[in-house]
C-alpha cells in the first residue's frame, strides 16, 4: 500500500521521535496543553498519552479545555503564555487560532498543534485523516467481496463541519472502489459527530433510502448513531457492515464486541499521539528542525477480536499496547491533505 | 358601554380554553405533508412515517409537560442536560443490576429529582425559572462528565434496554406509543380536570389562584417533577436508542420542545395554551425536519426554516388575537 | 442604577464619606466585594495569578462578554431580551473579512459589519417592538436563522483573514504599550459612554421607564415602541462591534464562533443584577457580572479545575446570586 | 422651572372644547356626540356610572385614544391628539387613577419624567430636578422626600405625587380621574387646596369622580355621562344629590343602602385572638352569623393587611384564626378556603382576575370542586351554575367564554363576586368592594352584601368610605396604626366618634 521508500522514511521519522530524549540535553520545565475538548473520550486518552510521556521525562504537564470554543482556547492559550510555559500544546477547535500561533511566535514560545492543521503553524502532531479512512475502505471493500457478495453502497455518517472528517469519508470511498470499483455513496449525512443527532440524521436518511448495506461514520459516535437507527427501524445486521472512525476509546471496543455488524475500525491512537506531541514540544524546545507535519500512525481493525492486538480491558479502562502500536509505521507524507499550508 | 353584542350571550365561542384556534397550524401542516409528498415519493412510505412518528415521541414526551409548566408561567431548559444524565444513570443501574427495569426506574426518578430541585428552587428560592434552570442545565452538563466521562454501554446486551425504543406494539413503535399515553393523559388532565384548571389559573394569576384557595408553589412544584420525570423517561428511551447512556446526548433538545411548544401556541407569559397545539407544533418542527433530509437540501436549513416558522406562528398568533378581542 | 439620580446628587454635594455610603446600599456593591473576593482567593492560591500580565488578559478576554453584555444589559432593562446575539457575533465577521479579502480596506469592512448587526436589530426591534411577538420567541428565532444563514454561507468552515491586514490583526490582539489590550479600552470607552447614556441622558432614562413600566412610560407621552426598537439596534450593533473584535482575535469568520455566547452574557447580566423583568439594575453591575464571571473562568484555569466543575460551580454561583438577590427583596 | 408658575394669560374663550365627540370599539359605542367645555381656573365635574364613558373621554383627552370624528379645540385652536405625547404638548396633563409613576425611580425623577431639566451638553441636571422638587414640594404643602423611591412610599403618597407632577408640568389643562380613592381625609383636603391653587393660576381642572360629596365641596360645573351619551351640564348649584344621582343612573335609587336584616346577628362564625403580623399588632374581634362588621380606618391602618392575614394570605406572628370552632392553618388559604373563609380583595387586577381566563373559568374557581368527580369537571353542571350567578348579578358579556380581560370594571368585580359566592361560604371578606365601581353597581353590591349576611355569613367589610360604612356595617371596627382601637355598634356611632377613634 505504501511505498517503500515512504516507508523507510517513516520508520526513520518514528525512531527519530523514539530518540529524542536520549539526546535532549534540555528539557523543558513545563509544558501547557490547551484540548479541544477534554470531555471526549479521544481527548482523554490524548492526555492520557501526554500526561504518561511527560511524567516520564520529568516535565511539568498542565491541561485547559477549550469546550469547542474557540475564543475559550485563545483565551487559555493565553493564560499559559503568561504565566510562562516553556512550551504550548493546542488541539485547535479551528481556525480561529491563527493570531494566537503569530503571538507565540512573537513572544518566542515554541508551539505544536495537536489534530487539525492551520495556517502558519511550526509543526502538528496528527494523524493522516484521508489514510485512515483510506485503510478501512479497502477492509471495508474485502469485507464486502467476501461477505456482502461483492455490493457496498454506503450510508456516511458524516461531519462537514471539519474538513478531517470530510477527508476520512473521501478516503473510506477512495479506498473501498480500489477493491469494488462500484462502491456507490448512497446517503451523505451531517450526523453532527455526536450520537443523538447522528442517530435522527439517520433515521430520516433511511427512511428516505434504505438501500445500504454499509453504514460509514466519521467517529465512533457517528457509527453508532447510523447503527443505532438501522436497528431501530427494526432491520437486522445481517447483511450490513458498520466500520468506525478513530477508536477513541472503550465505545468501538465494545461494539465490536457485541454488535454483529460492527466489524471494522479505523483506528486512530489517541494515546500514541498524545506521546508523539511530547516528543515534539521537547524537539521544539531544543530548537532542533522538526516536519511540518508529524504523522501519527492509523490502522484499520478488523473483526471481533482484532482490537486485542492494541488494547487490553480493564474496569472501564483501556490501556493501550505500546510495543504493538508502536511498530506501526506511519507514512512521512498523507496521501491527501486539507491543509494547503 | 351600550353592548351591541347583547344577544352574543348564546353564542359561544369554539375554542374555550385559551381561544386558540389550532386551524392554522392544521392548515400548516397539511401544506407541509403535500409539499413534501409533491417533492419526494417517499415522505409516505410507512417507514418514514414511523421514522417521523418516533423522533417526534421524544420531544412530544417532554413538550406535554413542558406545556403544562409554560401555561403555569414557567420554564425548564434543563430537560436536555437531564435527559443525558438520566440515560446515563439508566444504562449504568442496567449494567450493574442487570435488570432493565431498576435501570428504567432509576433514570427516571433522577429526571423527577431534578425535577423537584428545580422545584425547590423556583419556588423556594424565588429564583425566576429562566435562569433557575439555565443554570441547573449548566450544573447538569458538568455533573454528567463528573458521573462518567465515557458513554456507558450496554455491558450485558440486555435486548429488552433496547427495546424500549425499537420495539413495537403491533404496528406502532413503542416510543409512539408511549409519548400517545402521555399525551392523551395530559390532555385529559390539562382539559377535563380541576388540577388542569388550577393550571391555567395558577399560570394566568397566581395571586388570585392562591386567594381562591390554591396553591401555586405545590401546583408548581408537581409540574417540574413532572417534566422532569418526563425528561427522564425521555432520556431513558434515548439511551434505549443509542444501546448506550451518552453523556451529550440531548445537548440543546430544550430549545426543541420549547419551539415546538410555542409554535403550538402556548404562551411564555403563561396562562394560555393548549396540548393539541404542541402536538401540532411538534409534529409541523419534526415534518420540516424530515422534509429537508428526504428533499435532499442542505442540513443547514434545518436551523433556518423552524426559525422562521416559529417567528411567523408567533405572529399570526398575536394577528388572530387582536381580531378576537371582542 | 435605580438611585441614580440621589447618587450623583449627593456625589456633587457632599464629600467621599456620603458617596460610600450611598454606594453601599446598593447591588454593586455586593458585586464589588465578591470580585474583591474572588481576585484575593485566586492570588493565594495561585502565584501566577495576580500579575499585571494575567489581569490585562482577563480584561482583555471578558471585553467581548462586556461589550456585548452592554447590549444585553440595555434591552433587558428596557423589558425585552435578546438572544442572537451569540449567533450575530459570529456573523459579523462574515462581511468584514470577506469584504477584505475582496481588497476592502479594514474601515469598509467593519463598515460591513455594522451594517449587518444593524440590519439586524431593525429586523428583531421591528418584529419585536413594533409588531409586538414576545423578544425571546423573535431573538430565538433570528438565533436559529442567522447561525443556519453562516453555516449555508461559509459550508460550514471558518473564512480565513487572506489580506493578514495589521490593522485587522491589531484590534482584536494588539494591546497599547505591550499591555493593555485594545479590546479592553473598547469595551471600557464603550462602558464609560453607555453608563453615561443610561445615568445621565434623558433617553437613557426613558429606557429605564419604558423597562420598569412600559403602561406608565406611554401614559407619560413616550414612544415606547421606538424606544424599545432603538434598544434592539443597540443590542444588536455592540454583539457586531464584539463580533468584530472576536473575528479580529480569532484572525478568521469562524461559522461556530459565538455559539452559546448568548447564555454567558445572559448569565454575566443576571449576575449583575439586572432583572429580566426589566427597569432595574444597572451596566456598571453587568461589567462587575462580566469581570466576576471572567476571572473566575481564569482562576479555574489556573488551578487545573476541570471544566465540568467549572460549567457546575457558574450554575450554583449564579444561582446563588439571584436567590440572594430575591432574599434581599423580599426582606424589604 | 421657575419657582412659582406664572398665571396663564387670561384668554376671554374656553381652555378646552371637546365638541360632538364619537367613539365606538367593535361592539360597543363608547361616546356619542358628546360636548364638554371647560373654562380656565374652573372646576369641572365630569360624572357617571362605570361604563357611561368617562374613562374613554379621558383618554381621547391623554392621547391614549382617538376620536372617530368630532373636534377638539385647546385655546381656541383645533388639536390633534394623536399620542400621549400631543396631549402633554398641548397641555393637558391626565393624572390617572392607577398610579403612573414608576416605581424604581425617586420621586423628584419622577415629577420630570416627561421633561427632564437637561444641561447645556443635553444631560439630566439631577440637582436642579432634586431642587425644584422640593421647592415645589414646599410651595404646596407636600410632606415627602423627593429623594425617596416612589415604590417605597405608601399609595396615597404617591398619589400626591402624581398630582404634583401635574403642577410641574405647567399644564394648561389638568384631568383628575378619582384622585381621591387612596388619599386619607386629611390628604383629600391638601389635595383640595392645590386643586384651588390650579385653578388661581387659571387652570382649567376635569375632575372626575363617584364620589357626590366631593362634588358639591370642589366643582363648579357638572356634566354627567350615560351610557356614552352626555345627560345633563349644569353649575353645581342646581344640583341636590337626588338629581346627580338620578342623571347618572336614569332612575331614582330610593335607598342606596337596604337594611333588610334582623340586626342581632347570630352565633359568633370567625374569632380571631390576638394576631400579630409584621403590620398588625393584638388584633382582637369576633364576627357572627348575619352580620355586617364594618374595619374602617384611615390610609395605612392596617385594613388591608388584616384582611389578607385572616383569610391566611400573609404570615401571622402570633394569634389564632378561628372559623366556626375549626382553627385556620396561619399563611394557608387552602385551610381557609376549606373552613369557609374568603377574600374579595380590593386589587381586582393583581389579586383577583385571571386575564386570559373565560367569565366561566373565573367564576367557577374556588367552587370548582363541588362540579368534579374524581377530580374531573362536570362541565355541564359548572356552566349551568355560573349562568345563574351571571343571570343573577346581571353580568353583561357576549358568552360565558369570553376572556374576562374584555370586560367592563363593574362586571369584572361581579364575576369574582360571585366567584366567591357560589364556593359557600361561611365568612366573606370584603376589601374596599366598592373601589371603582359606580353608583348603580354599587347600590346591587350592597344589596347582595346585605343579602349575604341575611342569608347567614358574616361578612366582613373593609371600607375607607363612611357613608358606605354606616349605610351597611352592623358593628364597626376602627383601625389605627394596626391596631383595633374600638368596636361599636352601628346605632352608637357617630362620624365623629369613628373619625377620633381612627386618628387614635
Amino acid at each position: 500500500m505504501t511505498k517503500p521508500l515512504g516507508q523507510l522514511l517513516a520508520i526513520l521519522a518514528t525512531l527519530a521521535v523514539m530518540m529524542v530524549p536520549a539526546w535532549a540535553a534540555n528539557m523543558p520545565r513545563r509544558i501547557g496543553y490547551v484540548t479541544n475538548y477534554a470531555t471526549h473520550e479521544w481527548y482523554q486518552n490524548v492526555i492520557k498519552g501526554m500526561k504518561a510521556r511527560a511524567a516520564e521525562l520529568g516535565i511539568a504537564f498542565e491541561v485547559r479545555d477549550a469546550n469547542l470554543d474557540v475564543n475559550k482556547e485563545v483565551s487559555a492559550a493565553e493564560d499559559f503564555m503568561s504565566q510562562g510555559v516553556d512550551v504550548l500544546i493546542i488541539t485547535p477547535v479551528n481556525e480561529g487560532i491563527v493570531p494566537l500561533v503569530r503571538r507565540a511566535k512573537e513572544q518566542g514560545i515554541p508551539l505544536v498543534l495537536e489534530g487539525s492543521p492551520v495556517k502558519r503553524m511550526t509543526t502538528m502532531v496528527a494523524t493522516c485523516d484521508y489514510d485512515t479512512g483510506y485503510l478501512a475502505g479497502v477492509e471495508a471493500g474485502n469485507y464486502a467481496m467476501n461477505h456482502l457478495g461483492g455490493m457496498a453502497k454506503v450510508m456516511n455518517v458524516g461531519l462537514p463541519l471539519l474538513s478531517a472528517t470530510v477527508l476520512r469519508a473521501h478516503g473510506f470511498m477512495d479506498g473501498l472502489r480500489t477493491i469494488v470499483p462500484n462502491a456507490r455513496l448512497a446517503n451523505d449525512i451531517d450526523g453532527g459527530g455526536n450520537p443523538d443527532t447522528a442517530l435522527a440524521a439517520s433515521t430520516a436518511a433511511l427512511a428516505r433510502n434504505a438501500d445500504i448495506n454499509i453504514i460509514y461514520g466519521i467517529n465512533d459516535s457517528s457509527a453508532q448513531g447510523g447503527l443505532q437507527a438501522w436497528k431501530a427501524s427494526g432491520r437486522s445486521q445481517k447483511n450490513l457492515l458498520v466500520v468506525g472512525t478513530g477508536g477513541e476509546g472503550l465505545g468501538f471496543i465494545h461494539s465490536m464486541n457485541t454488535e454483529p455488524a460492527y466489524k471494522i475500525e479505523a483506528a486512530m491512537f489517541p494515546e500514541k499521539e498524545g506521546f508523539t506531541a511530547i516528543d515534539t514540544a521537547v524537539k521544539l524546545f531544543n530548537k532542533q528542525s522538526v516536519p511540518l507535519h508529524i504523522v501519527s500512525p492509523s490502522a484499520a481493525i478488523v473483526g471481533a477480536d482484532g482490537w486485542k492486538k492494541y488494547y487490553s480491558v480493564g474496569e472501564n479502562v483501556r490501556t493501550i499496547k505500546w510495543d504493538a502500536v508502536n511498530r506501526l509505521t506511519p507514512p512521512a507524507n498523507c496521501m491527501k491533505t486539507s491543509a494547503p499550508f | 358601554m351600550r353592548e351591541i353584542l347583547q344577544s352574543a350571550n348564546s353564542t359561544p365561542t369554539p375554542h374555550r380554553l385559551g381561544a386558540n384556534s389550532p386551524v392554522v397550524l392544521i392548515v400548516l401542516l397539511a401544506l407541509l405533508c403535500i409539499a413534501i409528498s409533491i417533492g419526494s415519493s417517499r415522505f409516505y412510505a410507512i417507514e418514514n412515517i414511523t421514522a417521523i412518528l418516533r423522533q417526534c415521541a421524544l420531544v412530544l414526551i417532554i413538550g406535554s409537560g413542558m406545556t403544562l409548566l409554560l401555561i403555569a408561567a414557567e420554564v425548564d431548559l434543563s430537560v436536555g442536560a437531564s435527559m443525558a444524565f438520566a440515560g446515563m444513570i439508566a444504562m449504568d443501574v442496567t449494567n450493574q443490576t442487570g435488570s432493565v427495569w431498576l435501570g428504567a426506574a432509576a433514570g427516571i426518578l433522577f429526571g423527577g429529582l431534578v425535577g423537584l430541585v428545580n422545584a425547590i428552587i423556583v419556588t423556594r428560592l424565588k429564583v425566576k425559572s429562566l435562569i433557575a434552570t439555565i443554570a441547573a442545565m449548566m450544573i447538569l452538563q458538568g455533573g454528567v462528565f463528573l458521573y462518567s466521562r465515557q458513554a456507558i454501554q450496554n455491558n450485558n446486551q440486555l435486548p429488552a434496554f433496547t427495546a424500549i425504543s425499537t420495539g413495537f406494539f403491533g404496528p406502532v413503535p413503542v416510543p409512539v406509543l408511549i409519548a400517545a399515553i402521555i399525551f392523551i393523559c395530559t390532555y385529559i388532565v390539562l382539559r377535563h380536570t380541576l388540577f388542569g384548571r388550577y393550571v391555567y389559573a395558577v399560570g394566568s394569576n397566581p395571586q388570585a389562584a392562591r386567594l381562591s384557595g390554591l396553591n401555586p408553589e405545590r401546583l408548581k412544584q408537581i409540574l417540574f417533577i413532572v417534566t422532569g420525570l418526563l425528561a427522564g423517561l425521555s432520556g431513558l428511551i434515548l439511551a434505549s436508542l443509542m444501546n448506550a447512556g451518552q453523556p451529550t446526548a440531548g445537548r440543546g433538545f430544550e430549545l426543541t420542545v420549547i419551539a415546538a411548544v410555542i409554535l403550538g401556541g402556548t404562551s411564555l407569559n403563561g396562562g394560555r395554551g393548549t396540548l393539541l397545539g404542541t402536538l401540532l407544533g411538534v409534529l409541523i418542527l419534526q415534518v420540516i425536519n424530515d422534509g429537508i433530509i428526504i428533499l435532499g437540501w442542505d442540513q443547514e436549513l434545518q436551523l433556518v426554516v423552524p426559525g422562521i416558522v416559529i417567528v411567523l406562528a408567533a405572529y399570526l398568533d398575536i394577528v388572530r388575537r387582536r381580531a378576537g378581542a371582542r | 442604577m435605580q438611585r441614580s439620580p440621589s447618587l450623583s446628587a449627593t456625589a456633587g454635594d457632599m464629600g467621599a464619606v456620603a458617596f460610600c455610603n450611598a454606594l453601599f446600599r446598593r447591588n454593586e456593591m455586593v458585586l464589588l466585594l465578591c470580585l474583591a473576593m474572588v481576585i484575593v482567593f485566586f492570588s493565594l492560591a495561585s502565584g501566577s495569578f495576580f500579575t499585571i500580565r494575567n489581569f490585562a488578559n482577563v480584561f482583555g478576554q471578558a471585553s467581548l462578554a462586556m461589550i456585548a453584555g452592554i447590549g444585553v444589559g440595555v434591552i433587558v432593562l428596557a423589558g425585552e431580551i435578546d438572544i442572537s446575539i451569540g449567533s450575530l457575533a459570529g456573523a459579523a465577521g462574515i462581511p468584514l473579512v470577506v469584504i477584505m479579502n475582496n481588497g476592502g480596506s479594514l474601515e469598509l469592512g467593519i463598515a460591513g459589519a455594522l451594517a449587518l448587526a444593524l440590519t439586524v436589530g431593525l429586523v428583531n426591534g421591528y418584529l419585536a417592538a413594533y409588531l409586538g411577538i414576545n423578544s425571546l420567541i423573535v431573538t430565538l428565532g433570528s438565533m436559529f436563522v442567522i447561525r443556519g444563514l453562516i453555516y449555508l454561507y461559509t459550508g460550514q468552515k471558518a473564512i480565513p483573514d487572506e489580506q493578514s491586514l495589521e490593522s485587522f490583526y491589531q484590534i482584536g490582539n494588539g494591546r497599547l504599550l505591550g499591555t493593555v489590550p485594545y479590546s479592553a479600552l473598547t469595551a471600557f470607552a464603550l462602558l464609560m459612554g453607555f453608563m453615561y447614556l443610561m445615568r445621565h441622558r434623558p433617553f437613557g432614562r426613558n429606557i429605564y421607564a419604558v423597562g420598569g413600566n412600559p403602561e406608565v412610560a406611554r401614559l407619560a407621552g413616550f414612544n415606547v415602541k421606538g424606544i424599545k426598537f432603538i434598544c434592539f439596534v443597540i443590542s444588536a450593533v455592540l454583539a457586531g462591534i464584539s463580533g468584530i473584535l472576536l473575528s479580529s482575535r480569532l484572525g478568521s469568520a469562524v461559522h461556530v464562533a459565538g455559539l452559546g455566547f448568548e447564555f454567558q452574557v445572559v448569565a454575566a447580566v443576571v449576575l449583575g443584577g439586572v432583572s429580566l423583568a426589566g427597569g432595574v439594575g444597572s451596566l456598571f453591575g453587568v461589567a462587575l457580572g462580566v469581570l466576576i464571571l471572567s476571572f473566575l473562568s481564569n482562576g479555574f484555569g489556573m488551578l487545573d479545575v476541570p471544566t465540568e466543575w467549572q460549567e457546575v460551580a457558574t450554575g450554583i454561583i449564579i444561582i446563588t446570586a439571584v436567590a440572594f438577590d430575591e432574599y434581599k427583596r423580599q426582606r424589604k | 422651572m421657575p419657582a412659582e408658575p406664572s398665571p396663564i394669560a387670561t384668554q376671554d374663550g374656553p381652555a378646552l372644547e371637546v365638541i360632538g365627540i364619537n367613539k365606538r370599539f367593535p361592539g360597543v359605542v363608547a361616546l356619542e356626540d358628546v360636548d364638554l367645555t371647560l373654562e380656565p381656573g374652573k372646576v369641572h365635574a365630569l360624572m357617571g356610572e362605570n361604563g357611561a364613558g368617562k374613562s374613554t373621554l379621558i383618554k381621547i383627552l391623554a392621547g391614549v385614544y382617538r376620536k372617530d370624528s368630532g373636534a377638539i379645540r385647546i385655546g381656541g385652536m383645533d388639536a390633534d391628539l394623536r399620542t400621549p405625547r400631543d396631549a402633554l404638548r398641548q397641555g393637558i396633563k391626565v393624572v390617572f387613577q392607577e398610579i403612573a409613576l414608576i416605581s424604581e425611580f425617586t420621586v423628584a425623577e419622577n415629577i420630570y419624567l416627561e421633561r427632564y431639566p437637561t444641561d447645556r451638553l443635553g444631560s439630566v441636571d439631577w440637582s436642579a430636578i432634586r431642587k425644584d422638587a422640593a421647592a415645589l414640594f414646599e410651595r404646596i404643602g407636600f410632606d415627602i422626600d423627593p429623594a425617596a423611591k416612589v415604590g417605597d412610599l405608601p399609595v396615597s403618597q404617591q398619589q400626591m405625587v402624581e398630582i404634583a407632577r401635574a403642577l410641574a408640568h405647567q399644564a394648561k389643562i389638568v384631568v383628575m380621574d378619582e384622585p381621591t380613592s387612596s388619599l386619607t381625609p386629611k390628604e383629600v383636603e391638601l389635595l383640595f387646596n392645590v386643586i384651588k391653587r390650579l385653578t388661581g393660576l387659571g387652570i382649567a381642572v376635569l375632575y372626575v369622580t363617584h364620589k357626590l360629596g366631593e362634588v358639591f365641596e370642589i366643582a363648579d360645573t357638572v356634566t354627567v355621562l350615560r351610557d356614552g351619551c352626555r345627560i345633563s351640564t349644569k353649575p353645581i348649584i342646581e344640583h341636590t344629590q337626588d338629581s346627580l344621582v338620578q342623571d347618572m343612573i336614569g332612575r331614582h335609587i330610593e335607598n342606596l343602602f337596604p337594611h333588610s336584616r334582623d340586626m342581632t346577628g347570630g352565633a359568633t362564625i370567625l374569632s380571631v385572638e390576638g394576631l400579630s403580623t409584621a403590620k398588625l399588632t393584638d388584633i382582637n374581634f369576633e364576627a357572627r352569623a348575619g352580620e355586617v362588621l364594618g374595619f374602617f380606618g384611615l390610609m395605612g391602618a392596617g385594613r388591608t393587611e388584616l384582611a389578607k392575614a385572616i383569610v391566611g394570605f400573609d404570615p401571622i406572628h402570633t394569634g389564632r384564626i378561628v372559623i366556626d370552632g375549626k382553627a385556620l392553618l396561619p399563611h394557608d388559604t387552602r385551610t381557609g378556603v376549606a373552613l369557609g373563609i374568603g377574600l374579595l380583595s380590593e386589587d381586582r387586577k393583581t389579586e383577583g382576575l385571571m386575564p386570559e381566563l373565560s367569565v366561566l373559568h373565573n367564576a367557577s374557581l374556588a367552587a370548582l370542586r363541588q362540579f368534579t368527580i374524581a377530580g374531573f369537571v362536570d362541565e355541564g353542571r359548572e356552566r349551568g351554575a355560573v349562568q345563574q350567578f351571571i343571570d343573577k348579578f346581571r353580568v353583561k358579556t357576549p358568552s360565558l367564554h369570553q376572556e374576562i380581560k374584555y370586560l367592563s370594571g363593574g362586571n369584572q368585580q361581579k364575576v369574582l363576586l360571585a366567584r366567591w359566592l357560589m364556593r359557600g361560604l361561611k365568612v366573606i371578606v370584603v376589601d374596599e368592594p366598592t373601589r371603582g365601581i359606580d353608583v348603580g353597581a354599587k347600590s346591587e353590591i350592597f344589596a347582595l352584601l346585605d343579602r349575604l349576611a341575611g342569608e347567614g355569613l358574616a361578612v366582613v367589610m373593609m371600607t375607607s368610605e363612611m357613608p358606605e360604612l354606616l349605610g351597611l356595617s352592623d358593628r364597626i371596627a376602627v383601625m389605627a396604626g394596626g391596631r383595633i382601637t374600638t368596636i361599636i355598634n352601628r346605632n352608637e356611632a357617630t362620624q365623629e366618634a369613628i373619625l377620633n377613634a381612627a386618628i387614635a
